[in-house]
């Protein structure tokens, strides 16, 4: 099952990425996709973590809520290291998880460390050690939009 | 000419970058500006390639920028573990 | 059918040879394999030297693409007599290998010393081949990548320390030689070697051409070890297998030597290049300072693959002095000397790595006698000596009074002395050799010795008997020198 | 066989004799016999010569061609036939002398003792015969090499460090000054075959003769002329009949004729007579010949003394052909002939001293000549032909130098020769005193019941004093060789 | 008319992508220590990146070099913060202090 | 592409001066490797810069053999690159027995123990 | 051990992507030189990335080091195969024109299967270099 979705998946970036479509060269990219299925099972990658197809279409509506999240804390960040003072106030926070997957946990702890301002150091099931730049970004982070977004984005798998 | 300008501000960033790498001071942040020197190596290489209509040169990009991370990961399980070999990153079986 | 392409088959053999050793990875296969290609680059190597004996040039179009845009092999005179000397030696070497390299390599590894072994021919028969600047350095760093391998496959751990040194320095060597390779395309926009030369004058005697040149120049003189650019070789003979050490010294400091002619005067035209740059005059000074500098810290050496290493600097001075007279007596002398010391070095080790066979580690300490418990050996090593001497009847000579006659003929009657006066050197560390070997009681321990194997002996007899014979028939040698160095120095036009 | 055969054959008899020496050393008597057939073997090859280089031939014959102008040849000349009938005929006496002494001092290794004295006269006639400088310098290098394992035959520490003297300064000299002479040469002169009348006739400046000539005197160090004489006396600790061979037979006669052949062959006498820098020769050689006469005065040790006066007479050579006339080119090769006879003598006697009485200092001496009464008047015989009075050989040779110098008026020469003669009677003459007419030292020692030394090394010596005597009253043989010498051509 | 607008926004983008590496890099060097260095280097990695990518898939319109742009953009999302992770906490273990300000909760524990 | 070409003479001589640099002042073994790549990767700049900047010709390039034609840079420069990651890589194979030959991979404790 | 997590997952992700725009680089590599190099590198990292990740054991279960090798000859015979090849069908070393009929199709035939040989060659290179590497920690067993 998720042989076959990876196929499917790694065939279209093969596709996406060729941009011709010859009859040699879209064969050699199915039997590409089929290699490197065999392999991945081989190194026994292909599970429901190292492929989450089932996230689906929730990923677009995430990805567009963390983009605008990373662009205003870059910002922030900018500001600060163009700041002649230097402003800054790093401290570390400890977050709790509500995800219940590993690929939940984990695509928490990279949402925080792409949001500049803040970084994952210690990652474990129940919670995340943060180091934050500023008392603001460790505040936003413990307010605890980002948990929950990534949970619902997690579904109820 | 907008490439250019480009190509210019990540040149510096990458001379920043170069410039930590070898003020250090410990090795976390040697590896760190090594890092960033990558990402901005990849850039280069994503501008240079419309600087000089070469857009085979993108495709150099995304594979410098599979090497960057496993050239980072790499160092870092070597300086952790004296290996590169070890099971230790992620290979035994977690708890949960 | 086959005879056009020889020029391409010369290199691809043993090129070809060294992947299917890994393939199949035995020790045994890799060593029949190892001496098939030898001996094929030989018989090649001769085929090649009958065809252009006349003078002719065979040019070879990789891929067809015609020269200059392809990459060109291309045959002469000058380098089908090296083409001969590296594949004899090597397949004399690889003979000798079976019963040497058994004793001194672990037998899981045999298989990666003949493959390196193959990839070192195939890199020195590449270089010596090629026509493309490019190219010339890409099998330079063949030979050199399978040559630390070999070297590092040595018994002794210094081994390690030796071919970790060797790296350091042959790349360095083989990275400012493409730099200068670099900095004459940059100028031409061309890198086959003939059309550059063509393109050169326009260009001559700008600033990127010259640096060009000192580049090159330091790049290869690092590579052959002139002084004092030499530091990397006493360890690496020392340390090296013996039968490495044997085709190290007789091939790889040689082929590089004629880099540095094909460069000098096929490419840069001989007589710009000594004009606009002292490169003579450096070459004069340094080459003498080998010769004297080397001999004396050879005769200071305890261990004999040393003492024989720090000779080979020295040996090497002489031929690089040949290069700086710039003349035809000169040039014949340096190339002469070239194969007579390729003839006699090649033989020393040889027997050297036999003695090592019995009694490990060959110190002066311990060949006490040896003489007496391994005649066959000791006597080979003694006309060897005479050979670096330059005693007459041996190759040794003939090229030493090429490069008398050099000297005196530019008038520089107190260089002659100076040559004459450093083969007093040589004598003395000869000399410990012989004291030690036939005037010293044995040791209890070296009087247990046997005679070295029958496998070993006659290899290194055959070149011993080279050196003897071509130091009586001149015919050959100082005929096909002195023809190369009228070639040499008619330039690339 | 035709000449140019026989020269060939002389050099491969000895060459030949080597293996069957080694391969007989389980039966010494076969052995000894292989060596005194073939030291008598090549004695009559050399001799059969004799009459055709009277004749005024010149055999020669060619073995290699090395390189264009550069080849192994040999040419038969007056001077090389005294040579080599003087080593030949020499080494028939050594062998039986080497017998006795061998056997007599229980010596070790004398398979490889006879073994390389047979390849030391190989080298020799190599040397008398060679055609050209190459050839002599091939065999000159020879010589030292096989006389290597002579020098240190007994192992000792002393030896070994003799051995490395002598082959330091041997090969040394003879590379660092004469291997580029001889390149010199060959540049300036475009030849280096031997010619009479000399190569560089109008070839080389005056400047560039005196340098060259320094080169060749100083780089043919086996002439022993100071300072290039250490050697010589360091070499004193091989046996005595090793000593007969560097003293006598080849070694430094090589070096003396090697000066007198490149004199006449190289530079020409008439040549060098007419150039000037060449005054410093005779001021050398007549230095050597004073400054070596004192330390043999001064030695107590008979060998030391017989080896420093060898330093002094080859001098004589030197001189005599520094001399650069006629007479005195005649009696520098009738002296090489008389000094090995005498010196031999002389060495002989010093040798069954020492197997017969094992003294080997001056002063232990009184008395013994009447217990070796034969040995003794040998030694007597061999001194005055050393100090140059008759009836010995001796008188013969310094008779021309000296008639060279007066001839041409060298005044200095004869002085020197004078004062020479004076200071050998001086070192020699005390010891015949000394052993005919002073009682024996009161008897301490054990080794006091002596009589002569072995029978085959008393032959040789008497052998050898006849031989000095004959010499004086029959040297036409000699005589005519070294005049077609000092003649035209 | 919509190229004009095209190429304004990507000339936007390039500049503004220019600027946050620059100051990115600025950061780099600025920071007082390694964790606060981190957040530096990801500016540069996310703006920075993420708005020169843009310009430029601006200027290549819908082609194949833009998916390849995507790629590479996908690319750094993904490997940017795991590294960036791997690095502090590889930091954190060997015991490398973070620079805290009083009263930052938490003293350092891995 | 020019303006960096530019400065690629500089860029060049300071990485080899520096990469030397490094090889030779460092006594640690994989440091000296490190100069030793820093110091090729100044070929690889070296290739890039066109000849017309200091007086040559460029190279030969002509339509016909543009597309396959060997004497282009980049494809010289990965050639480059191949041989700099095999020496690197052979450095430190060595390097790592060294370490298990000698426990160190200080040049100078390693010497230390040959004396 | 948690915080490889992180890696753990991001490295399943990115495994599988690679190995593809490996082989999408080699068969797209005839269009310009290089291809076969970069196919190679690019599939060594993929692999030596699980390597690092998951460990070396697990690394050699999925390619043996025999197999590693294997591809270091193979991959050079292939080159040099096709270059004989040029030689047997008439034309000279590495002449691709011979190759087919039609000598543009026997340029790409020729440069494809060198390409091939560059990629397995360079592939089985690396891997190896990293085996080696790995395989020595602090009491590594030395391997050649
Ligand atoms: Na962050
Ligand atoms: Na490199």
């Amino acid at each position: 099952m998720y042989a076959l979705s990876s196929f499917l998946v790694l065939f279209g970036f093969w596709l996406l990425l060729s941009g011709y479509f010859t009859p040699f060269l879209v064969s050699m990219g199915a039997a590409a996709a089929i290699a490197v299925v065999a392999l991945a099972h081989r190194m026994n990658v292909v599970d429901h973590e190292g492929h989450p197809v089932h996230l689906g279409w929730r990923v677009i509506g995430y990805w567009s809520w963390l983009g605008k999240e990373i662009a205003k804390s870059a910002w922030d960040v900018s500001k600060i290291i163009v700041n002649p003072r230097l402003p800054i106030s790093p401290m570390l926070v400890r977050v709790k998880t509500t995800q219940k997957t590993t690929v939940g946990v984990v695509t928490y702890a990279n949402s925080i460390t792409l949001t500049p301002g803040t970084i994952s150091v210690e990652v474990s099931n129940e919670e995340i050690l943060v180091h934050a730049l500023t008392r603001s970004s460790a505040k936003a982070l413990l307010e605890g939009e980002m948990d929950r977004r990534v949970t619902h984005f997690e579904g109820a798998s | 000419m907008m490439f250019a300008v480009a190509a210019i501000a990540v040149l510096i960033a990458l001379s920043l970058a170069l410039a930590r790498a070898f003020l250090g001071p410990t090795v976390f942040d040697r590896v760190l500006a090594a890092n960033t020197v990558g990402t901005g190596a990849m850039l280069l290489l994503a501008v240079v390639s419309f600087l000089g209509g070469r857009p085979e040169f993108i495709d150099l990009a995304i594979v410098y920028g599979f090497l960057n991370v496993i050239g980072t990961i790499a160092v870092l399980k070597y300086f952790r573990y004296g290996s590169l070999g070890e099971p230790g990153a992620g290979g035994e079986e977690r708890q949960w | 059918m086959i005879a056009p392409h020889l020029p391409v088959l010369q290199v691809v053999l043993p090129l070809l040879a060294a992947p299917l050793m890994v393939v199949v990875r035995r020790g045994g296969f890799a060593w029949l394999l190892a001496t098939a290609a030898s001996v094929a680059a030989l018989g090649i190597a001769l085929a090649l030297f009958a065809r252009v004996a006349d003078g002719a040039v065979l040019s070879y179009a990789m891929g067809s693409w015609p020269p200059p845009w392809g990459i060109e092999y291309r045959v002469d005179r000058v380098n089908a007599f090296l083409l001969v000397l590296v594949s004899s030696i090597a397949t004399v070497v690889v003979i000798y290998s079976r019963t040497s390299v058994a004793a001194e390599v672990p037998r899981e590894q045999l298989y990666l010393f003949y493959t390196m072994y193959a990839l070192c021919l195939a890199g020195l028969l590449g270089i010596t081949v090629t026509g493309d600047a490019f190219n010339l350095f890409v099998f330079l760093e063949i030979s050199s990548l399978s040559t630390y391998v070999l070297i590092a496959l040595g018994r002794d751990r210094r081994a390690l320390v030796a071919s970790y040194q060797y790296l350091i320095m042959g790349t360095i060597g083989a990275t400012f030689f493409v730099i200068g390779v670099g900095l004459l395309y940059l100028m031409t926009g061309t890198l086959n070697l003939a059309d550059m030369a063509q393109r050169l004058p326009q260009v001559a005697e700008s600033r990127p051409v010259l640096a060009a040149l000192a580049f090159i120049t330091v790049g290869v003189c690092l590579k052959l070890a002139l002084f004092p650019l030499h530091l990397w070789l006493p360890n690496a003979y020392a340390y090296a297998p013996s039968a490495v050490t044997a085709l190290l010294a007789a091939t790889a400091t040689k082929v590089s030597v004629y880099v540095l002619l094909r460069f000098y005067f096929f490419v840069f035209g001989g007589t710009t290049v000594f004009i606009a740059l002292p490169m003579a005059e450096i070459l004069l000074l340094l080459s003498l300072a080998a010769m004297f500098i080397a001999s004396t810290v050879a005769i200071f050496q305890d261990n004999l693959k040393r003492m024989f290493a720090y000779s080979s600097v020295a040996q090497i001075g002489y031929i690089t002095l040949g290069v700086s007279f710039d003349s035809v007596t000169g040039l014949t002398g340096g190339v002469v000397h070239l194969f007579n010391h390729a003839l006699t070095k090649g033989a020393l080790f040889l027997l050297l790595g036999g003695v090592a066979l019995r009694v490990g580690v060959v110190r002066f300490d311990n060949i006490g006698g040896i003489g007496r418990m391994m005649p066959v050996t000791a006597f080979g090593i003694v006309l060897g000596g005479l050979s670096l001497i330059g005693v007459p009847a041996t190759v040794g000579f003939v090229s030493k009074w090429y490069l008398v006659l050099a000297a005196l003929e530019s008038g520089a009657w107190w260089l002659a002395f100076l040559i004459v006066l450093s083969s007093l050197l040589t004598v003395a560390y000869v000399w410990r050799f012989v004291e030690a070997a036939y005037f010293r009681e044995p040791d209890p321990a070296v009087a247990r010795l046997k005679e070295a194997p029958l496998a070993m002996l006659v290899p290194a007899w055959l070149l011993v008997g080279a050196s003897v014979y071509f130091g009586l028939d001149t015919v050959l040698t100082v005929g096909g020198a002195s023809q190369a160095a009228q070639d040499l120095l008619r330039g690339g036009r | 066989m035709t000449p140019a055969g026989t020269i060939l054959f002389a050099l491969a008899v000895p060459l030949a004799a080597m293996p069957l020496i080694a391969v007989s050393h389980r039966a010494p008597n076969v052995r000894e016999a292989v060596t005194l057939v073939t030291a008598t073997l090549l004695f009559l090859l050399v001799a059969s010569l004799t009459p055709h280089v009277l004749a005024g031939e010149r055999p020669e014959v060619t073995v290699l061609h090395v390189l264009p102008g550069l080849r192994v040849a040999f040419t038969v000349e007056p001077l090389g036939m005294l040579f080599g009938l003087i080593a030949s005929g020499l080494w028939i006496v050594n062998s039986l002398y080497s017998i006795g002494y061998m056997r007599g001092n229980q010596e070790r290794h004398q398979t490889r003792f006879y073994v390389c004295f047979a390849g030391a006269l190989a080298s020799t006639v190599g040397i008398a015969f060679a055609g050209n400088l190459f050839t002599l310098f091939l065999f000159y290098e020879a010589l030292t090499l096989i006389t290597y394992p002579l020098v240190t035959h007994h192992r000792t520490e002393e030896a070994r460090r003799a051995g490395r003297l002598y082959i330091g300064m041997l090969v040394g000299g003879s590379i660092a000054f004469l291997l580029v002479a001889i390149i010199w040469t060959w540049a300036l002169a475009g030849t280096i075959e031997f010619e009479p009348g000399g190569i560089l006739r109008e070839k080389a400046s005056n400047a560039t003769v005196g340098v060259l000539l320094a080169l060749y005197v100083f780089g043919i160090c086996k002439a022993a002329v100071m300072p290039m004489h250490r050697w010589l006396p360091a070499a004193m600790v091989a046996p005595t009949p090793v000593s007969a061979l560097l003293h006598a037979v080849a070694v430094v006669k090589a070096g003396v004729f090697a000066v007198v052949k490149v004199v006449i062959y190289v530079f020409g006498v008439a040549e060098l007579a007419a150039l000037g820098n060449t005054e410093w020769l005779p001021l050398v050689a007549g230095f050597t010949i004073i400054a070596a006469s004192i330390v043999a005065l001064r030695s107590d040790n008979l060998k030391r003394r017989l080896a420093y006066s060898t330093v002094s007479q080859l001098s004589y050579v030197v001189l005599a052909a520094a001399l650069l006339t006629p007479l005195s080119i005649i009696g520098a090769a009738l002296h090489i002939a008389t000094h090995a006879l005498g010196k031999i003598t002389l060495f002989f006697a010093a040798g069954a001293i020492y197997t017969a009485a094992h003294k080997t200092e001056v002063s232990q001496l009184d008395g013994i000549g009447r217990r070796m009464p034969w040995t003794m008047g040998a030694f007597a015989i061999g001194s005055l032909s050393m100090i140059g009075l008759p009836p010995a050989a001796g008188f013969v040779s310094k008779w021309y130098i000296l008639s060279g110098a007066m001839a041409t008026g060298q005044w200095g020469a004869v002085a020197v020769l004078a004062a020479g003669t004076l200071l050998s009677a001086g070192y020699l003459m005390p010891i015949v005193y000394r052993a005919f007419f002073l009682p024996p030292a009161p008897a301490g020692g054990h080794h006091e019941a002596h009589g002569e030394a072995p029978l085959t090394m008393v032959v040789a010596v008497s052998a050898s004093a006849f031989g000095t005597v004959a010499l004086f009253f029959y040297p036409e043989a000699l005589l005519a060789l070294s005049r077609q010498l000092a003649g035209p051509g | 008319m919509v190229a004009g607008a095209v190429d304004v926004l990507s000339w936007a983008s390039l500049v503004g992508g220019g600027v946050f590496c620059v100051i990115g890099g600025v950061g780099l060097i600025r920071m007082p220590d390694f964790y606060t260095r981190t957040h530096a280097a990801g500016v540069t990695d996310t703006l920075g990146a993420g708005l020169l990518l843009l310009g430029l898939m601006l200027q290549a319109g819908l082609s194949l070099v833009t998916v390849k742009l995507v790629m590479l953009g996908l690319l750094i999302f993904f490997t940017s913060p795991t590294a960036t992770h791997a690095l502090a906490r590889a930091a954190m273990v060997r015991g490398i202090k973070p620079l805290l300000r009083d009263g930052g909760q938490e003293p350092s524990k891995p | 592409m020019r303006f960096a070409s530019h400065y690629s003479y500089w860029i060049t001589m300071f990485l080899l001066i520096a990469g030397l640099y490094i090889v030779i002042a460092h006594g640690n073994l994989i440091k000296k490797l490190v100069g030793l790549s820093i110091f090729q990767t100044s070929v690889y700049l070296l290739y890039i810069a066109p000849g017309k900047l200091i007086g040559g010709t460029a190279p030969i390039v002509t339509e016909q053999f543009q597309v396959y034609s060997n004497p282009l840079p980049h494809v010289l420069i990965l050639t480059a690159i191949v041989v700099g990651v095999a020496t690197l890589a052979l450095g430190l194979a060595l390097v790592v027995r060294i370490r298990e030959a000698y426990g160190s991979i200080e040049e100078d404790e390693i010497l230390e123990q040959e004396v | 051990m948690s915080g490889d997590l992180v890696l753990r997952v991001v490295a399943k992700l990115l495994i599988a992507f690679m190995l593809l725009f490996a082989l999408y680089v080699q068969f797209h590599g005839d269009f310009g030189p290089g291809g076969g190099f970069q196919a190679g590198v690019i599939a060594a990292a993929a692999i030596i990335f699980y390597g690092i990740i998951y460990g070396l054991p697990a690394a050699r279960k999925v390619v043996p080091s025999r197999v590693v090798e294997t591809m270091v000859g193979l991959g050079v015979l292939i080159y040099a195969g096709v270059g004989v090849l040029g030689i047997v069908l008439g034309g000279n070393y590495l002449d691709y024109f011979v190759l087919s009929g039609d000598p543009v199709n026997g340029q790409h035939r020729g440069i494809f299967w060198v390409e091939a040989g560059v990629a397995v060659t360079v592939a089985g290179v690396m891997i190896k270099i990293f085996y080696m590497f790995a395989g020595r920690g602090r009491n590594g067993e030395p391997e050649a």
